[in-house]
């Protein structure tokens, strides 16, 4: 990347000053500071820097150098979330113009992109965030992406463009969901950050399970597709195993039994004599045989989402992964019934009971995936946990109990002497 | 020297500690093994279950120890255990021994004892006409239910223990006389969550619950208890204190916190939880205690609660009965009971057993957050197509 | 049990009163209140009751009816808990004493045996408990098990006695600690009961795992024992599986890979030809192929007991299973090892750190593992844990870190401005 | 409309609101999908890895897309973004994408462009003479890591980001562009726990560790934060509040109760973690985020901690390969490092990787319990060996 940037820094220099809103020589500087961090093995930028665009509260993350003297072309270098396309396919031309626009107005660094998905342009000034968002807004009809405590960019898996996989329209449900809630994504009303992730099957390439308060993920609920003809190509060697995924060492020839029967979690697959037969009720859809063999299986055709909650980075009650809430639900445009029934009963109570800074995860474990069942207004199903409580502290409620729990002390005692 | 038969025998409360014995512990096991078990202590070679509740050990001497296990309703009278003498006398020498779960183990050296031994047994009945020792609890079956006090004998049960056992035996009486499950069945009984009997690693646990806060005795609270004591016990930090209105210290009891787990009571007379309605049985199923193949496991909560139906708790026996035969039709050879429903999924678990899974039964302890499912790794049931059809996610 | 008690009530209703301490109608009294309490859905037991014998604190729990004029003769219903022979092997005439003790002074009911493995004695009047333990020391030089806060009665599986897998003299063990350890058993000197069982393998027949703050299970480190014509034998059909244990229903013809290769957790066994062959450094010596083919397969001549702490009911944090912290260790009499670099640095660290009813268990979980090797000084090893911390959450300490933590503002912010 | 090329272009300081444009969102997706995309759209039927980095998809319809994936160093300048567009216009109808892991992919609808493409891409270098667009990233091997800002533009890193992916990518470039491992090998990286990027299901995660307490700004503390958010913001309560000698109010910390989380400092500037010794990189192993075959998997933690030695960070590099080479050697097809730990054994994954297990990689957090081994099940290895040598159990 150094390399990358001292080209920056070139091309900068060759520009006159007017065709920079910032000083040419800030790739010097940062690099220069770069420096000086390895040097001090501390980072020079200053803690936090509320900065941003009127009536949004997300969108910039202000920075400022504690080395300002020393590197003046990095004083301010704040960073602007673009939000990006779902899946992040574009055109030379739109791309041109975020260059045009970042060279002209920002240090002309960036990245492609940010972990939760928008295009990351590194570091301006505050004069110019204000700028920048008219051109983006007005020339490029171009909005910003989420931070602080609002709804964050959402994002999804490559899906139905380019994989035979996706059981969900990943992009449309991403586009949707990011339209529907912009007055959440640009306006704090949360506790906390809140995230979506789409992925089109159970392989999750967009690692929502790992990473989204709320995560959707393909799945199929009739029969995995079976060629029994493409089987026997596979078992005959003529088609690579999982596409072609191991081809740089030789692990022998393919044998169907070890590598997809054997290795199938639900032992639901077997052969009768030349066919392949799956007991579907069995089956978790793990992918697994399907990765194998793409050409050959395909999940079913009656699909939908199975949408998990409350995944989330370390800070502070420990990392969590995303737990099953709804197994299996439609999703066809526009989606009410998720928004209605899911989505936003969730942040209502999320935002009536969550504290500070607490997550959607972090809330479900203070107040028990019962409270979550009432809020959702669905019933227990055991395909929520791994295994039921092996602790038998149940906390009763007084409804469940005959009798409810008023009792007189003199009564019992009419049994019981002391 | 023979025991005393007066009525404070070699005690003199003048004298309270004159020649007082103390720190000897418990009689050396040594004397008490039969002589064919002395000789070969250490040299057992192999073992054979010969029929069920009969068991042969073959050593490297050749010698071949026959031991006949006969259930033990391990709440005996002296009668009864001098008839267990008698049967040692008659048949083994004079020696008898007692499993780790309560059952009796009647050694013999050779095969015409055993037969001797075997008819003997099978003869003793009750007056009731029931088997006084029936032989069995071997191999893959049930066996004795270990449990605790109850009604007979401890202050804190939230139900009876020897009548439960009773009924539930009787129920499983056949697996005790045969060895066709899977593999071992392990039921345990405990009757509070102290759990005596440490029935939480077994493949069926029944647990006496309660389900009622304590009742405040403020008249005695402040003089019988320690009040800070009481209300450090308290896990869940449901109790506090308080003043009754004459004035007498007190504590206060928060409802919604109380989780029933009886500390408080342990701790302190004046906190009373027992209720004839809010008293219940609790079913967990499968945990195991060996290593074989995997590690221990809890048994798990399967149903929250079922009547106190004394004394033969038909509720409790149906439900374990149809635990036992729908895992005996559905396991593979050697799974326990929790292997199976591991392998087959929870899910598949309460579908089949016909058990409605209820939300007590979704952890919300300390370490609840491992036992949620964080994949998209199960099977459509019943259970699961009513959640979606609840969000609209499916046509109804 | 009924129709037990009931002869005995017969049987006491024929002797003279001069050969019971114990109204005779004792037996009566308790079913009756047994009907009373199945009838109220609640014991009629009062709340605790301190008795027992002088100098010791525990062998006796306390128990008083809240019936007393309904059922004078069980007002007082005392347990002793009597220190049964390890493996509770037994001749007639010691029962027979028992038996003549206890109908004498006692209500002549028992339990054979209690949880922890004591001889119950059920019920018997404050007056008689230092008569019985008289006759008991001086008559049938026997003592009093544990209760309260102290050592509690220690048990054992049979073992060497009569199994042929045991690696440890499960026997000798239970009665030397016992007898070591006396004053700790008798004299409540800890913050909670302690627990020590004595498995001879794996199968842990009496429960340790689960049962025992201090959990003994033999095991070995050398190589499983093959008879391979055995095992032919029962490849052959010769010879039950798990010596019979499955015969009640046709399972088929045994199948050596199906039942044992296959469910060898480590899959560390095969056969090369008619020979069977185990991979022993990767063996977990679970047992499962020793109990399916124990005339074939034998446990290693190289043995000792792995030792497992902190196993506990669910009260309060909820139930514990033992966690392996020694996981080899030779047991020769006089076990100096054992008892000087396991059991004392523990009980030392528990008394003096231990909370007021805190098990071991909770100890360890409250100061975690770390705190346990520094007590027992052994170093960390993986075999503790099933698996390494997820969570970054380390505590470090000053020493660990380079440069100590003592660090100045001014030096800091003299790099880094505000 | 074009850019506009005045200072304040659009935006009038003066009429702040005036005609503003707020919540249109991103651009719609569609637009952006080449042709071939959005003819094909939900009719492929399957794929093929052709080659290292060179994917193709087949649909229904018989189209075939091509695909050539190029390693992305996600910090780009304008300068490689144009040279991108270049490509993409040269070969690709101007349309170009990127992946969930910031690699770039070039698509084309038939063999002629592609092999134009390759070509073309293959001639592309730095000045340094490495590659600009290296192809590689697909299928059983090593793909781009995933990364954070480190010093580059963050406040809270305990390392930097950008310097460290590069060394350790270079060195593992061999596996970017094979096919040669098990399965595939995720590696990420955080330059604090926050974990921006949530490398904590990673197969292997790099992760900066702070490892000395805040020091406290006593001078500024209570006029830049608020306190008692402060003190609510540790998580193990070890802030508490106190005065400095010159009576203005501050906190303190206890040292012992730290476990450097940094939450503090994310709510309080006054109290920063950041110390060239204290400083480190921790690596994690054996997560994973797919459900094939078995459930998402949290990272482990294996190295505690290995020195900030920038920028090339021979140590990191040197463990990651280590591990990746034992991985590659051991672990069955289809198994990722998780996997194949758990089949040997943690234990054994210590011994073969050579990795020396410190007492750092036993958890005391929160969810502990979960994570003792509460079974005799273990293999021997030197770890063990050396324990019971500690108690006396073995000869030396
Ligand atoms: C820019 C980005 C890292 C990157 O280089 O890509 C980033 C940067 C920051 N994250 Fe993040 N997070 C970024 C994606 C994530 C992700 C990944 C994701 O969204 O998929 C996570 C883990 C998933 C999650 O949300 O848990 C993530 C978990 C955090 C956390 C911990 C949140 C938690 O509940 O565990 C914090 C701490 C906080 O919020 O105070 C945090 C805080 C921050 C802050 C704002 C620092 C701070 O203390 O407030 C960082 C600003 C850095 C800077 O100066 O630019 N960032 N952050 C990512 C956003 C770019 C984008 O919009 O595309
Ligand atoms: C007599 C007794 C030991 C004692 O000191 O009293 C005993 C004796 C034997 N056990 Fe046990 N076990 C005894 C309680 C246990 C317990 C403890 C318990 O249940 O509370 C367990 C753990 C139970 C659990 O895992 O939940 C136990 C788990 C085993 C196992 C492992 C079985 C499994 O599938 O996991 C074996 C191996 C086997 O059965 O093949 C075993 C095997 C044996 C063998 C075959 C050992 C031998 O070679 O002699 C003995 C006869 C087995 C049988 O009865 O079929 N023994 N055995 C106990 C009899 C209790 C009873 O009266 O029924
Ligand atoms: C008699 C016995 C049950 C039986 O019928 O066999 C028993 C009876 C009592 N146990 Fe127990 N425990 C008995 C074995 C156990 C076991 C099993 C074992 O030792 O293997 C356990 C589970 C293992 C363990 O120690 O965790 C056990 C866990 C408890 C607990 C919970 C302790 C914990 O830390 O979780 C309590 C509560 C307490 O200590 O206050 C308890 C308390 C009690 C008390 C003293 C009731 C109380 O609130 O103080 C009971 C007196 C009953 C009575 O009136 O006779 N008992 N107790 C067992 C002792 C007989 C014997 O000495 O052989
Ligand atoms: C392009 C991309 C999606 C996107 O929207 O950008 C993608 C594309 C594909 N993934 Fe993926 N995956 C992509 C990120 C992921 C991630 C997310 C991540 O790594 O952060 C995962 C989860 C990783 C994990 O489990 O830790 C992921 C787990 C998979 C799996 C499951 C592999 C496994 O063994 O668990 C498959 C199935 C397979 O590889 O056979 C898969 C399969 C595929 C297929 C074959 C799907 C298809 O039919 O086209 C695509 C090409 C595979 C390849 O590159 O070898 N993809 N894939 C992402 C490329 C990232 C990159 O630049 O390298
Ligand atoms: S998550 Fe599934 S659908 Fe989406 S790209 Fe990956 S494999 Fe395809
Ligand atoms: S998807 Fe997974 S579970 Fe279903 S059949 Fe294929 S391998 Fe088995
Ligand atoms: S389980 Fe509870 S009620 Fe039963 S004996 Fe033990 S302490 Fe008493
Ligand atoms: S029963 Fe348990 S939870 Fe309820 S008040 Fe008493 S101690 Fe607290
Ligand atoms: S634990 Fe092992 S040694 Fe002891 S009796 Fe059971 S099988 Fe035999
Ligand atoms: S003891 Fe268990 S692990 Fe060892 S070889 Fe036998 S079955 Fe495998
Ligand atoms: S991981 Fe930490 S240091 Fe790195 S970008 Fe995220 S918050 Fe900043
Ligand atoms: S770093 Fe974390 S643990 Fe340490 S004081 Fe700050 S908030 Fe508390």
């Amino acid at each position: 990347f150094v390399a990358d940037a001292k080209r920056l820094a070139l091309h900068r220099r060759k520009l006159s000053q007017d065709r920079m809103m910032i000083e040419s020589d800030v790739v010097e500087d940062l690099l220069g500071q770069l420096e000086v961090s390895f040097k001090d093995g501390e980072t020079h930028w200053k803690h936090g820097g509320i900065v941003g665009v009127f009536g949004y509260g997300g969108g910039v993350i202000g920075r400022y150098s504690d080395l300002q003297k020393q590197f003046p072309s990095i004083a301010h270098f704040h960073t602007m979330r673009v939000n990006q396309p779902a899946s992040k396919f574009y055109t030379s031309d739109y791309l041109r113009s975020l260059c045009d626009l970042w060279d002209y107005r920002g240090s002309g660094m960036m990245n492609l992109h940010g972990s939760t998905g928008d295009i990351i342009f590194l570091g301006t000034f505050t004069e110019q965030l204000e700028p920048i968002f008219y051109e983006l807004t007005h020339v490029m009809q171009q909005d910003l992406g989420g931070s602080g405590s609002n709804l964050r960019t959402p994002s999804c898996c490559i899906g139905k463009a380019r994989c035979e996989w996706s059981c969900i329209d990943t992009q449309d449900m991403c586009y949707d969901f990011t339209q529907h809630y912009q007055d959440e994504l640009h306006r704090p009303a949360f506790p906390y950050k809140f995230k979506f992730k789409f992925d089109g099957c159970p392989n999750c390439c967009v690692a929502s399970i790992a990473r989204s308060d709320m995560s959707f993920i393909g799945t199929w609920c009739d029969n995995i597709r079976i060629d029994q003809a493409a089987v026997q190509a596979y078992i005959g060697g003529e088609v690579p195993p999982n596409a072609g995924a191991h081809q740089g060492r030789d692990w022998g020839k393919f044998d169907i039994k070890k590598e997809v029967l054997d290795l199938c979690p639900t032992q639901c697959m077997w052969m009768e004599g030349k066919k392949l037969m799956i007991d579907d009720k069995e089956c978790t859809r793990c992918m697994h045989c399907i990765n194998v063999m793409p050409k050959a299986l395909r999940p079913g055709k009656d699909t939908g989402a199975s949408i998990l909650l409350g995944a989330k980075a370390p800070i502070l009650e420990g990392a969590q992964m995303a737990t099953l809430t709804i197994p299996f639900i439609k999703c066809e445009p526009p989606y009410d019934n998720i928004k209605e029934k899911v989505i936003e009963p969730i942040w209502d109570w999320w935002m009536e009971e969550g504290k500070n800074r607490e997550r959607l995860g972090e809330l479900i474990q203070r107040q028990g995936i019962r409270r979550l069942l009432e809020v959702l207004n669905i019933p227990p199903m055991p395909q929520a946990v791994k295994e039921p409580r092996s602790n038998p502290y149940i906390f009763w409620k007084e409804e469940d109990v005959p009798g409810g729990w008023k009792r007189d002390i003199k009564d019992y005692r009419s049994r019981h002497a002391r | 020297m023979g025991l005393s038969t007066n009525r404070l025998g070699l005690y003199n409360p003048e004298k309270p500690m004159e020649n007082r014995l103390t720190d000897m512990g418990p009689r050396h096991f040594w004397q008490y093994f039969p002589p064919i078990i002395q000789k070969n202590y250490g040299k057992w070679l192999y073992h054979e279950i010969l029929e069920p509740g009969v068991l042969v050990h073959v050593s490297e001497t050749g010698a071949k120890v026959f031991t006949v296990r006969c259930g033990g309703a391990r709440f005996m009278t002296v009668e009864h255990v001098r008839e267990i003498c008698d049967i040692a006398d008659k048949h083994c020498g004079g020696y008898v021994r007692f499993t780790t779960r309560n059952n009796i183990e009647f050694m013999v050296d050779n095969l015409e004892k055993l037969d001797a031994l075997k008819k003997d047994l099978a003869g003793r009945k009750h007056v009731t006409g029931s088997l006084k020792f029936p032989i069995g609890g071997t191999g893959a079956g049930v066996t004795n239910i270990v449990h605790t006090q109850g009604y007979i004998h401890c202050h804190t049960p939230a139900t009876d223990a020897s009548s439960m056992v009773k009924a539930v035996m009787d129920d499983l009486f056949e697996y005790f006389q045969g060895m066709t499950l899977p593999a071992q069945v392990r039921v345990s009984m405990a009757c509070c969550l102290n759990m005596c009997g440490a029935v939480h690693c077994s493949d069926i646990a029944l647990l006496g619950y309660h389900r009622k806060p304590p009742i405040v005795d403020d008249e005695v609270m402040a003089s019988v208890c320690e009040i800070p004591l009481v209300i450090a016990a308290c896990p869940t930090a449901a109790i506090s204190p308080t003043k009754t209105d004459d004035g007498k210290k007190s504590v206060k009891i928060n409802d919604e916190r109380c989780m029933f787990c009886g500390n408080c009571y342990t701790m302190c007379m004046a906190l009373p939880l027992s209720d004839s309605q809010g008293d219940c049985v609790t079913i967990l199923a499968g945990g195991k205690i060996s290593n074989r193949i995997n590690a221990p496991r809890f048994s798990k909560v399967v149903i929250p609660a079922l009547p106190n139906n004394f004394p033969r708790f038909p509720e409790v026996c149906q439900s374990v009965r149809k635990i036992i035969e729908v895992y005996a039709a559905n396991a593979k050879k050697y799974e326990r009971i929790g292997d199976w429903a591991e392998r087959v999924g929870w899910e598949r678990f309460f579908e089949q057993c016909e058990i409605p899974f209820s939300q007590h039964l979704i952890d919300d302890y300390r370490l609840q957050y491992d036992t949620y499912r964080t994949s998209t790794l199960f099977k459509y049931t019943p259970a699961s197509w009513e959640v979606s059809k609840a969000v609209g996610g499916v046509e109804d």
